[in-house]
């Protein structure tokens, strides 16, 4: 009963890893442009990432296995959302402006549409 | 259910590397490669289930270590040594200035 | 799913190559490389190489797309538009891949049990490993015992390699104030946070794969490079003066030297017990046990120079003058 | 040939494809560091043709587990494992080398640099004959 009762569960976070680490991935390609495209990259996945891990360690029960897939995890809790930061500054200090801004750009960034395009 | 994981997994990479190849701009590749990685990592993991032997999880461990340093790398050898131009876009004086 | 897999990741590896033949952008041919790894990596897991995607992984996570950014850095950012005729080496290349293919068609079929690759020494080397080494890895105990000459060849053309970047580098490399100066990474908060953070658990790592290869993948190339690996995060994130502070490059030049004279030393105790040269049963108890002493002692000495290799390598790519003409990018 | 025999052949096809389109990067790109990452493509195929033929189907990573079972082969795994390494050590001799090119040429271009060889030839042969 127990031993359903996990499948059943770990079934679950494996689904729902996959659907999101899917629609992450095609938040990625559709969306408009950099800026927008790192949300569906950064924060999907991690998510995604953790309930695909968290299921995984479900089925392998109390080993060594879900120990690393623990650890796993925890680095890449720390690691994606920093290289996610990591590229939205280099992309901000080398002068790449958001596509859609709501605050009007100054003059000299009105060629923003044109940059993107590039 | 490991295989219905592993070809999600499967097509999720597909779409990264649809964005890595499409770019348009070098921060884009940076990104689908750094999200293609960590679809790499689970890929490994859930490998390791479909073949019975989930004990070779050292190597998405490693990943999991080791991936943002390329990131890091780029963010560094833009913003400290090239002057911050942006790439792929030669003559453009105003963002050099942003780059200082 | 066990061949869709594979189908879909060999594809995946043609797609990344072409598309670093179209790129002209050196940064995202990088990049791009970087990816062709990583897949590799993932294909040679499928392939039940776990040894060897290790490898790949430890190198391509890190090493090499940090050295070829390096270099980038120092020379060029786009490639010139090619002049040549394109229909030669086209010629050329649809002739030796057509000729290659023809050489397949009398190749054993993919996972073919009975092909002749499986016979000769390789039953003798799957048995021996566990009565005559008394280690789990068969891959490791056929690296360092069965197959040790190779190993200290190898290791050998590593440290050869890494004197020589350092014969054709050390003599521009710039006065080291001035370096720590261009290169810490002074205000990424974040960044620094999170290395600090990580930087303990990779050594950690570093020294599990060192001591664990016996057991699981692992072992002195992996190890060296993750161990480098550490290092070079250390010098990206806060500096090649700090780094270099904390590991002098005099010391990682004699590190560099001792792991080569550690593999050859344990070949030479072996003579004075009157066995041949790397044969490790005489150094223990029993001749498992011996193996056993043999096999990390011989796999630390891979690792040192390995490590030094690359932390060696690193610093001299990294204590170059940028060149003068900026302009020109 | 069935198709069975094309699909058990697939795996080298594939290396086969990869292998020669890193050889027409270094064959048709004059970019150095472009002919360096096409090198590390054909060595990556190269890689992926050894463990292809250690394949053993059905089999499992040659790792002892106690129960008897099929292994594919280490040999090859063996002499990859040392090979990456001692390809990336090379790549970076090979990037060092392009540093140092650029510092005497100041291009990385292969066409440029054979340019700037023929003049500087030409000049010494002009230098000889006035002799």
């Amino acid at each position: 009963m127990i031993a359903l009762i996990v499948d059943a569960a770990s079934w679950g976070f494996l689904v729902t890893g996959s659907f999101l680490v899917v629609v992450g991935a095609l938040g990625l390609v559709r969306m408009p442009d950099f800026y927008t495209r790192l949300h569906p990259a950064g924060i999907t996945d991690t998510l995604g990432t953790d309930l695909i891990l968290t299921g995984l360690m479900l089925q392998a029960g109390f080993t060594l296995v879900t120990v690393k897939l623990f650890l796993i995890g925890a680095f890449l809790f720390f690691t994606s959302p920093t290289s996610t930061h990591a590229i939205a500054n280099a992309a901000l200090v080398a002068g790449l402006k958001p596509r859609y801004a709501t605050i009007p750009p100054r003059p000299e960034g009105a060629g923003a549409g044109k940059k993107d395009a590039r | 259910m490991f295989t219905a994981t592993a070809a999600a997994l499967l097509a999720a990479m597909i779409l990264a590397l649809i964005r890595l190849y499409a770019g348009p701009s070098l921060y884009d590749r940076v990104l689908a490669a750094n999200s293609f990685g960590t679809k790499t990592v689970l890929l490994i993991g859930v490998m390791g289930f479909l073949t019975g032997r989930p004990d070779f999880l050292d190597i998405a461990l490693l990943y999991a270590l080791l991936n943002f340093i390329g990131t890091i790398a780029v963010l560094k050898f833009f913003r400290y040594r090239t002057l911050g131009d942006a790439l792929e876009q030669k003559n453009a004086p105003e963002k050099r200035e942003a780059g200082r | 799913m066990e061949s869709a897999i594979n189908v879909a990741l060999l594809l995946f590896l043609a797609g990344t190559a072409f598309s670093i033949l179209r790129r002209t952008t050196l940064f995202s041919v990088v990049m791009l490389s970087g990816v062709f790894s990583l897949v590799s990596a993932a294909l040679l897991v499928h392939l039940d190489a776990v040894d060897v995607a290790f490898t790949e992984a430890a190198v391509g996570a890190g090493v090499s797309t940090v050295l070829m950014l390096s270099t980038l850095s120092l020379t060029a950012r786009h490639e010139a538009p090619s002049t040549r005729s394109r229909a030669i080496p086209l010629i050329v290349v649809f002739l030796t891949g057509l000729a290659l293919v023809y050489g397949t068609l009398d190749m054993p079929r993919f996972g073919d049990p009975d092909a002749p690759i499986h016979g000769h020494v390789v039953p003798r080397y799957i048995t021996g490993t566990a009565t005559e080494i008394g280690m789990p890895n068969i891959v490791t105990a056929v690296l360092a015992s069965y197959r040790g000459f190779d190993t200290l060849g190898e290791t050998t053309v590593i440290f050869t390699a890494g004197i020589g970047v350092l014969l054709l580098l050390a003599g521009t490399i710039r006065e080291p104030g001035v370096a720590e100066k261009l290169t810490a990474m002074d205000h990424h908060l974040v960044l620094r946070v999170v290395t600090k953070l990580l930087i303990g658990p990779i050594l950690l790592f570093a020294l599990y794969v060192q001591f664990h290869g016996d057991y699981g993948p692992g072992g002195g190339f992996q190890a060296g490079v993750i161990f480098a690996t550490a290092f070079i995060i250390y010098a990206l994130v806060f500096g090649l003066g700090t780094a270099s502070r904390a590991l002098p490059g005099r010391a990682v030049r004699v590190l560099l030297a001792l792991g080569v004279l550690i593999y050859g030393g344990v070949g030479l105790v072996s003579f004075f017990f009157g066995k041949n040269y790397l044969d490790y049963s005489v150094l223990g108890p029993t001749a498992a046990a011996g193996q056993h002493i043999g096999i990390l002692l011989v796999e630390f000495g891979v690792g040192m120079t390995v490590a030094a290799v690359m932390v060696s390598t690193y610093y001299a790519f990294a204590g170059q003058n940028p060149p003068i003409g900026d302009e020109e990018w | 040939m069935d198709l069975r025999d094309a699909f058990g052949l697939f795996n080298y096809w594939m290396v086969i494809v990869l292998m020669m389109t890193g050889l027409y990067i270094v064959v048709s790109r004059g970019n150095l560091v472009k002919k360096i990452v096409g090198l590390n493509i054909f060595q990556t195929s190269v890689f992926l043709l050894y463990i292809s033929m250690g394949k053993v189907s059905g089999g499992t990573a040659p790792i002892l587990t106690g129960k008897p079972e099929v292994f594919s082969n280490p040999l090859p795994h063996v002499l990859i494992l040392t090979a990456i390494v001692v390809g990336v050590a090379t790549t970076a001799l090979g990037l060092a080398l392009i540093i140092r090119i650029k510092n005497a040429y100041n291009s990385i271009e292969e066409d440029e640099i054979q340019k700037q060889d023929l003049a500087a030839e030409n000049a010494e042969g002009d230098g000889r004959t006035t002799r």
